[in-house]
């Protein structure tokens, strides 16, 4: 009889793996109604730590946004800590590290549309979030790096008594371009699928300022089925037309260094290999607020469950794992190639004064995804996946302190190699990231996070057959 | 609306609004309402936009280089060199660009004051005194003491002033003005002319035509930084290294540490302090044995394996040197520097002289000679060496000296504290200070009577090296006085009419000009010179138009080579004083020199060799660091047997291992905000010790180093990383 | 232009190369880096001092800077490389111009030099970051302005009027002196002439008293600084990067 | 509150009012730029007119115009050689100011007019020299009383001027001569190059 | 025939609806005269109606060529009105314009699609609109207008069609 002790061992280890359909969100439907309630609720019910907090950031907002910056522009950038040869500083990190972070919204949202990944469908709004809030940061950090910023408009193609334009052989000139189309082309791309859920917080706010902020900006969406056709369209052609935009944009942003005639900076992967890097982490970043999300708002743990977090921990060990396969690339050829140049910009990453940081960058950003990101279990813990992501965005920040402030050390002329200390950076970098979540919670508690109509139209979309003694999810095309 | 709001109110909005268009369209409407400095009195020859030069003198240090000083408005721009002058033929150093900074220092002595010793000077009540008062207080001075009991103290430049106060001196038969200067200390001036008199014959500065030389050797002469005439030498070194085309010149220098001259040198060889001379007798003896012939008696005694072993000059080093010189057609070594402020620095300045007998290229181009005197002088005088200063300060300390007058001086920063100058001042009853600058001497004195900055003021000054023509470079004032200063040789005029009698004879000039054109009337008709005028009128338009007068043509004094080859030149060891592991030589900073530190520009500078800027530091080669200890920027006490100071560390890998330097310029207690508190002294460790000629030797003491503990961090241009590499930075 | 050519092919350099309008030879072998220029440069062009503090950390403004490396630090075998100023290199292919978004570094087709427009900078340093010389300073604080530092009110006494004087926020660099070539074909073009050779030089030339650095037209075979550049010993900064600087370094003994 | 207001402002009424509201401010600004280009008080109501009248050459007393960038003031001399021949010059009250500042030596604190900022190197020689009159720039001043700029002195009015002379158009090049245009093309280079004003 | 009223019909689901749908067209109202409000987008062919039209996707297009030649101006034409020269640059450089037009016309194309939806859908319409807010809790709403005196007939189909309520409805504001 002891024959039968293997395959059943095998049944009982088929039987841990076997999973019950309906703990999937699509597959465990309610009705419209108590759908929205929820989302409403979530959105209303709001301890007195949510307001302490939101005061603490706007306090520290107004501090290093608004003082520090106020120093900043009267005195000059001598208050940063950037010098000969370090021109570019952390605010340009910043830029960079923000940009990167807006990426994931625009990839979730659309890529995942597009390849109709359905359990995109409750946190694709979380995401796209992120992108506008995230650029918002990106642009006032390179408006903190301006020395005149008050010339500023002098960059917009203006008509002008000077009769003089803008230069767009710059590749800041690109920059500019690239991201304000970003920005708008996302702002617009997150406010369409707002429009019916705005519908729906309209229908069912009773009256006050905030019946007429949703009534505003609903447009007057009824639901027709002629407002169902143009919303879907436009929709699809956002979907589609923002991915080359979104890769532009970064590719654009890589280019200002790689377009330098600076070693280590100019190089041909930057592109591709900055794009992964801003996807690297906009991925983390999501599963950090999709785990503030769950555990801070009331009924979310129903609409963001742990196979949401599976996915983007999927994402996020594939995208690691791409940023690896371009580092790689970045490191190998010209440490074969062996320009002098090139050399000591890398030897100076690893053996300079910062030689740490290059190090926890490796760490955060490789060891760290690819030990926790593989085991299924482990990807389905909330907590455990905002700490990789935490981590990796760390690893990411490192990443572009390395390349900007720390490798624009070494250029061609050894007389004049500099170290570079931020000083007045870090209040306002910190700044940023307080701004960011100072927007995000406001926004929280202002548009449904979840687009409802979405989830609905997904689980009208699902439904399980039972084939043979399996339950099987199917899914059926609505659109 | 409107009528709630006044018309003021109005207005004030408008303009706010205007205010936002000024920032939007980045200049403009703000700024139309800038009142534009009035110049409608301006003399008719000048117009707008169109700037004035004046050809002037560079009276930042005693070299005599001529100045032609761009003004625009009333306003000096811009100091450029005269080409026509023969020190610099139209080129300048560092100080001498940063002159301006002086003439517009915003630490001027703006008025005559009656000083409170060793207070800042204040504005309170009777401190300001009007120049009558000052003229009277003068002329007090001058009548009421005994003429032997008045003395002089004076700056190193030759100029008009001396010779006024030199005449004054003479008629009322007070003792002769002293000339002196940190820079002719360091240089050992009183060594070379000790050194020319012995050998040569005559006292006089020697000169020595590294232009035609092909071989120069250099024993510790920093020539390229602020020696002598460091403009006109630097100018010999161009012409030495390309201005032949056939071959390059080849320069060696001897010195202990890597200085800006030796790091232009082909050759450095890190000598042991204090046997330049030995190593110069065994080159000589080399030559001539090489050369064949009997070897002269200046060379027969000296030992070459001895001189091996103390110099620690390798042998081979030496023969290829040798090599170097009997190939070379007119080869030329100099004496300076370090070589000299030794015990035993007049033997060697008198062994290397010798040496340059030998080669036989006195007189010759490319060789050594005398420097020729200015055209109204007739004998060479040199500044007063260490020796005659401190037989100076004990006339003061003994009483001796009842009233002092110092000018163009600061020697209770210039001079070794140990000779104590500053406590010698106390027992004077009156010191009257003439300075421009609140500098130490001057808060020091009972008066300052403030002079012109130089560019505001007449004169003349003799160049006393540098060039073959016997120069006199003349000054104009470029710019109107700035504030309430006067001509410290008006005062002396006047004081001396109020004085009357004796005085009133010894000085009978209307005023300055008057007392210029007196001593330039025996140039006039003179046919040999810049230029040639029938009267003093014309002569002193065409003095002043072309910055002064000198010889057309080369007329240089040549010393006999027989009576120097023909004396034996003994060179013992030097001696040194004190105790402690390192050799300390002090060398003057070739940026700032004694007097720059008060002129933000050349603070700004970088040390050339260290690229160290606003600070002083400790030469210390690396090896010697890592015995100790001590590593970049940690400050280290330097103990003497005459005092200590304090300075951060820089490890210089191009210095002896058993030398530390430092270099002199900072330091100062007052001296104006860019100078007070700045850097340290190294003259505050230097001990009274000096050579045969009584110069200080201020290289010629021993040392100990002491770690404070404290960290002090020194600016430098160069990046560290790149230059010193990042690895060990880890 | 058949001369050009001759030395083209003498030199074998590119006639684009030999082009250019105005040129600067530094002859490495005769600068004692003494700094004389360093102080003219900043006495003509207006350039501020930034104080001890600044200038550690690696702020000082001066528009041209005396470069010394060592080539060895073991002593007693130490020794230190030739002194090197190193001053903007009006470079033909400017990398600092096309990166700047508002043209204010631009290059001056008259002139072929390599402008920076004050007014026109917005302070983005990508042209300082560009520039693989490093030789561009930015005004990080109001160096200039007497009511942040009161003791410039009597210095600015001796602010040249024909150079701007330049405020917070904006990137500068040696000009070649351009003030000095315009006033000097100003002149020549109201007596109705050319410019003559060493009829006026840069600050730094004229200061400089090894006579080290030559200055003139470079277009001109005649001219003392073409005939200078044209020697064996010449070389350019970084020449394999193609920046066609026009700055030629006299290099190396014999 | 906020809805009431909410709902006033898209009522015509509403729409009316914020239209009155944003008029207003734009005039405000209109009026503050208005205000700056608007020529400031001179010490001196110094009448060019009445000297232009008079035949007075503007060069006579702006001479520096000819040799070099500033016209330059003219000395209280230079004034003075005139008014004090002149009668008028003791009873006119306004030439009384003048006669004050020159017996007490005091300086004329002219506010300048026509003035560029001081990143702009003007140089009146060398246009002059090209031909361009006074009035050209400044206006006809025999018409004016105290001096304004006939327009605002920007850099498209400059470039205009330096443009349109140097086109190799009809006027300057009738029988389109190739050496002509030559000589025009390189001048327009020059004087269209920042490097000509900007330094 | 009498005039005309609006009626409303609410469903609990889409089966219901299309049946609802189709009673109507048996009844002889025409497409144009009925509309279905929806919760979610619901496609034509489930509900047996005609595909709506939409001109989103051709304003995008004209948007796109719009913003086409605006880069291509931005980047050929200022250099052409005021040229400037930029080191080892050309003046009207290929790869910038590349960039640049990409941009511009991704810009277009996008911005275009938006205004498109607005003016295609008549957005925003804040006047009082045939609507009730239990559609945004799932049901599907059906209005359609019929003669006044056969509404009874009208809403008795409907009702055995499955419809939860059928009533007139008026404007209001949402």
């Amino acid at each position: 009889m002891a024959s039968y002790a293997k395959p059943l061992a095998r049944q009982k280890h088929a039987e841990e793996h076997e999973e019950d359909p309906r703990q999937h969100l699509m597959h465990d439907p309610l009705p419209r109604g108590q759908m929205n309630a929820m989302v409403m609720e979530s959105m209303r019910e709001t301890g007195p730590i949510f307001w302490i907090i939101t005061a603490v950031l706007a306090a520290f907002v107004v501090f290093a946004l608004g003082y520090e910056w106020y120093v900043l522009i009267m005195q000059g950038q001598g208050v940063a800590g950037v010098t000969r040869p370090d021109y570019w500083g952390v605010f340009l990190v910043n830029t960079v590290f923000w940009i990167g972070i807006s990426h994931a919204g625009t990839f979730i949202s659309a890529i995942l549309r597009v390849l109709k990944v359905e359990s995109r469908r409750p946190f694709t709004r979380a995401a796209e979030l992120m992108t506008t809030f995230g650029l918002v940061q990106a642009g006032l950090s390179i408006f903190m790096h301006l020395g005149r910023v008050w010339l500023t408009y002098w960059m917009f193609p203006i008509p002008n008594q000077r009769t003089i334009w803008p230069d767009f052989h710059s590749p800041l000139m690109w920059d500019l371009m690239a991201i304000t189309t970003y920005l708008l082309c996302s702002t617009m791309y997150l406010f369409l699928p707002l429009i019916p859920d705005l519908a729906m917080a309209r229908d069912r706010t009773q009256g006050g300022w905030l019946k007429v902020f949703y009534k505003t900006l609903a447009l007057g969406f009824r639901g027709t089925e002629g407002e169902w056709k143009n919303l879907t369209t436009a929709m699809n052609i956002f979907a589609f037309a923002i991915i080359p935009v979104m890769f532009s944009v970064h590719t654009i942003v890589s280019w200002d260094f790689a377009m330098a005639t600076r070693p280590g900076w100019n190089s041909t992967v930057f592109g591709p290999y900055f794009v992964i890097g801003a996807l690297h982490s906009g991925m983390a970043a999501v599963a950090i607020v999709l785990f503030l999300l769950r555990s801070t708002m009331k009924h979310y743990k129903y609409f963001i469950r742990p196979e949401h977090f599976n996915t983007i921990g999927m994402l996020m060990l594939l995208v690691s794992m791409a940023w690896a396969y371009f580092y790689f690339n970045d490191y190998i050829v010209p440490w074969y190639g062996g320009d002098i140049w090139d050399k000591l910009f890398q030897e100076y990453a690893e053996e300079g004064p910062k030689w740490y940081l290059w190090y926890t960058m490796l760490i955060c950003n490789i060891a760290v995804p690819w030990l926790i990101l593989w085991n299924r279990k482990w990807r389905e813990t909330p907590w455990l996946l905002a700490l990789a992501g935490i981590l990796i965005n760390v690893g990411m920040y490192l990443e572009r302190y390395i390349i900007i402030p720390v490798g624009v050390t070494i250029n061609r002329m050894p007389f004049t190699w500099r170290q570079y200390e931020p000083r007045i950076e870090i209040p306002m970098t910190v700044g940023t990231f307080a701004f960011f979540l100072l927007l995000y919670m406001l926004a929280s508690r202002l548009i449904p996070l979840i687009p409802v109509w979405e989830v609905q139209e997904g689980q009208e979309a699902h439904l399980i057959r039972k084939i043979g003694k399996a339950e099987i999810s199917t899914l059926s095309e609505m659109e | 609306m409107s009528e709630k709001i006044s018309r003021r109110d109005f207005l004030k909005l408008a303009s706010v609004g205007a205010a936002t268009t000024a920032v939007l369209t980045g200049c403009g409407p703000a700024s139309r309402y800038v009142v534009r400095e009035p110049y409608t009195k301006m003399p008719e020859y000048t117009y707008n936009g169109l700037s004035t030069y004046y050809a002037t003198t560079c009276r930042e240090c005693a070299a005599a280089c001529g100045l032609v000083i761009r003004t625009m408005q009333g306003r000096a721009i811009k100091a450029e060199g005269n080409a026509s002058n023969p020190v610099n033929l139209g080129k300048t150093c560092a100080r001498g660009q940063a002159t301006l900074h002086g003439l517009y220092n915003p630490d001027r002595i703006t008025e005559p004051y009656k000083g409170i010793r060793g207070q800042p000077l204040g504005r309170e009540s009777g401190s300001v005194l009007d120049w009558d008062a000052a003229i009277q207080v003068v002329a007090d001075a001058l009548k009421n003491n005994n003429p032997s009991e008045v003395a002089f103290l004076m700056g190193m430049a030759p100029d008009h002033l001396f010779d006024l106060v030199s005449d004054l001196t003479a008629a009322i038969g007070a003792p002769a003005p002293v000339r002196f200067g940190a820079l002719g200390m360091f240089e050992s001036r009183a060594t070379l002319s000790k050194a020319a008199e012995n050998l040569l014959g005559q006292p006089a500065m020697p000169f020595f035509d590294i232009a035609n030389a092909d071989v120069v050797l250099s024993f510790g002469a920093n020539f390229l930084e602020t020696w002598l005439s460091p403009v006109a030498y630097t100018r010999g070194f161009a012409k030495m290294r390309r201005g032949n085309p056939k071959r390059r010149g080849y320069f060696i220098q001897f010195e202990s540490r890597l200085s800006q001259t030796a790091a232009k040198a082909d050759e450095w060889i890190p000598i042991h302090p204090g046997t330049d001379g030995l190593v110069a007798l065994a080159i000589g003896k080399l030559v001539a044995e090489a050369k064949g012939g009997v070897t002269p008696r200046a060379f027969a005694s000296v030992n070459v394996a001895d001189v091996v072993t103390k110099s620690g000059v390798a042998l081979e080093t030496l023969e290829s040197i040798v090599h170097h010189v009997v190939e070379a057609e007119s080869p030329v070594a100099i004496p300076g520097g370090t070589a000299l402020g030794q015990s035993n620095g007049l033997s060697t300045a008198e062994a290397v002289l010798a040496f340059n007998a030998l080669v036989d290229n006195f007189g010759k181009p490319g060789g050594v000679s005398l420097s020729p005197l200015s055209p109204n002088q007739n004998v060479y005088h040199r500044p007063a060496s260490a020796q005659e200063m401190t037989d100076f300060i004990a006339k003061m300390k003994s009483g001796g000296i009842k009233v002092l007058f110092v000018h163009g001086v600061n020697p209770v920063f210039e001079l070794p504290k140990s000779l104590g100058f500053a406590e010698a001042l106390s027992s004077v009853p009156q010191v009257i200070s003439f300075a421009t600058f609140p500098d130490e001497t001057a808060l020091a004195s009972d008066y300052i009577f403030p002079d012109h900055h130089g560019l505001e003021s007449w004169g003349y000054q003799r160049s006393v090296t540098g060039t073959q023509q016997s120069v006199l470079s003349g000054a104009q004032p470029v710019v109107s006085p700035s504030y309430n200063t006067n001509s410290t040789v008006d005062v002396l005029l006047r004081a001396a009419q109020l004085a009357g009698g004796k005085f009133a004879e010894a000085l009978p000039y209307a005023d300055e000009v008057a007392f210029i054109q007196s001593k330039l009337t025996n140039l006039i008709g003179e046919t040999d010179g810049s230029f040639v005028a029938p009267e003093i009128n014309t002569f002193a338009a065409y003095f002043q138009q072309h910055g002064g007068w000198w010889k057309n043509a080369a007329e240089l004094p040549t010393p006999s080579a027989a009576s120097a080859l023909g004396q034996g030149v003994t060179v013992e060891e030097a001696e040194f004083a004190g105790e402690g592991e390192f050799f300390f030589v002090p060398f003057v900073s070739p940026t700032l020199a004694e007097a720059g530190a008060n002129k933000p520009w050349l603070q700004e500078l970088p040390d050339p060799t260290t690229t160290v800027l606003w600070n002083t530091w400790v030469e210390m080669n690396p090896e010697t660091g890592k015995e100790l200890g001590i590593e970049n920027d940690d400050v280290v006490k330097i103990v003497s047997e005459a005092g200590e100071v304090e300075a951060p560390v820089y490890l210089y890998p191009a210095i002896r291992p058993d030398v530390i330097a430092m270099p002199f310029g900072q330091g100062h207690t007052a001296y104006g905000r860019f100078a007070q508190g700045r850097g340290a002294n190294p003259a505050d460790v230097l001990g009274l010790h000096f050579n045969e000629a009584g110069d200080l030797a201020f290289a010629g003491m021993r040392v100990k180093v002491e770690k404070t503990g404290r960290k002090q961090v020194l600016s430098r241009l160069e990046g560290k990383l790149g230059v010193y590499g990042f690895i060990e930075e880890k | 232009m058949a001369t050009e050519l001759e030395q083209a092919g003498f030199t074998n350099r590119s006639e684009e190369e030999l082009g250019g309008r105005w040129g600067m030879v530094v002859d490495q072998d005769l600068c004692t880096g003494c700094q004389a220029c360093v102080a003219a440069c900043s006495m003509e062009n207006n350039v501020p001092f930034v104080g001890e503090e600044d200038a550690g950390y690696g702020r000082a403004m001066h528009w041209i800077r005396i470069e010394r490396l060592w080539e060895s630090t073991e002593y007693p075998e130490v020794k230190m490389t030739p002194f090197q100023p190193t001053m903007c290199q009006q470079c033909h292919n400017a990398p600092c111009e096309p990166v700047c978004p508002v043209y204010a570094s631009v290059h001056s087709d008259s002139q072929d030099l390599n402008l920076q427009v004050y007014n026109r900078c917005i302070g983005t340093r990508y042209c300082g970051n560009n520039c693989p010389y490093q030789v561009r300073a930015f005004n990080w604080y109001d160096y200039t302005d007497a009511r942040i530092r009161p003791e410039l009110t009597t210095l600015q006494n001796q602010l040249n009027p024909d150079v701007t004087v330049r405020r917070r926020g904006i990137m500068e660099k040696c000009t070649f002196c351009i003030q000095r070539i315009h006033k000097a074909e100003d002149k020549a073009k109201s007596e109705g002439r050319e410019v003559e050779d060493g009829e006026f030089t840069t600050a730094c030339a004229q200061a400089c008293p090894a006579s080290a650095i030559t200055f003139g037209r470079i277009d001109d075979p005649k001219s003392e600084v073409s005939r200078a550049a044209t020697s064996s010993r010449g070389k350019h900064l970084l020449e394999e990067l193609g920046t066609l600087p026009r700055v030629t370094y006299l290099a190396g003994g014999a | 509150m906020i809805r009431k207001f909410f709902e006033w402002i898209i009522s015509p009424m509403g729409r009316i009012a914020a239209l009155i509201v944003a008029l207003s401010l734009f005039s405000l600004a209109a009026y503050g730029i208005y205000i700056t280009q608007q020529s400031p008080a001179q010490p001196i109501q110094f009448k060019h007119s009445i000297h232009v009248n008079l035949q007075v050459q503007c060069l006579y007393c702006h001479p520096g115009a000819l040799r070099g960038a500033s016209p330059g003031l003219p000395t209280l001399t230079k004034c003075w050689g005139c008014h004090q021949q002149i009668a008028k010059t003791d009873t006119s009250p306004l030439l009384a100011v003048l006669k004050d500042f020159v017996l007490n030596g005091k300086d004329i604190a002219w506010v300048p007019v026509a003035q560029v900022p001081d990143f702009v190197h003007f140089n009146h020689r060398p246009h002059i020299a090209a031909g361009v009159n006074c009035e050209d720039c400044h206006g006809d001043l025999s018409k004016m009383e105290i001096y304004e700029n006939p327009q605002v002195l920007n850099m498209g009015w400059c470039l205009k001027c330096h443009r349109s002379r140097t086109e190799d158009n009809i006027q300057n090049n009738p029988q389109n001569d190739s050496q002509i245009s030559a000589v025009l093309a390189e001048k327009r280079t020059k004087l269209t190059d920042c490097g000509t004003c900007h330094y | 025939m009498s005039e005309p009223i609006t009626l409303l019909a609410m469903f609990e689901d889409i089966e219901p609806a299309s049946e609802g749908v189709e009673k109507l067209q048996q009844m002889g109202v025409t497409d144009d005269d009925m509309n279905v409000i929806s919760g979610i987008p619901v496609k034509n062919t489930i509900l047996g109606r005609p595909a709506a039209i939409t001109y989103v996707s051709r304003i995008g297009m004209f948007g796109a060529i719009l913003g086409m030649f605006l880069g291509i101006f931005l980047i050929y034409g200022i250099p052409y009105l005021y040229p400037l020269l930029v080191g080892g640059q050309p003046i009207y450089p290929i790869p910038q314009g590349i960039i640049i037009t990409f941009e511009m016309t991704m810009l277009g194309l996008m911005g275009f699609s938006f205004i498109g939806l607005f003016v295609d859908s008549g957005f925003p319409s804040y006047t009082p609109q045939k609507y009730t807010p239990e559609i945004s809790d799932g049901k599907v709403a059906l209005l359609f207008s019929c003669p006044v005196n056969e509404q009874e007939k009208f809403i008795d189909a409907l009702k055995n069609a499955g419809a939860v309520t059928v009533a007139p409805v008026e404007a209001r504001h949402l």
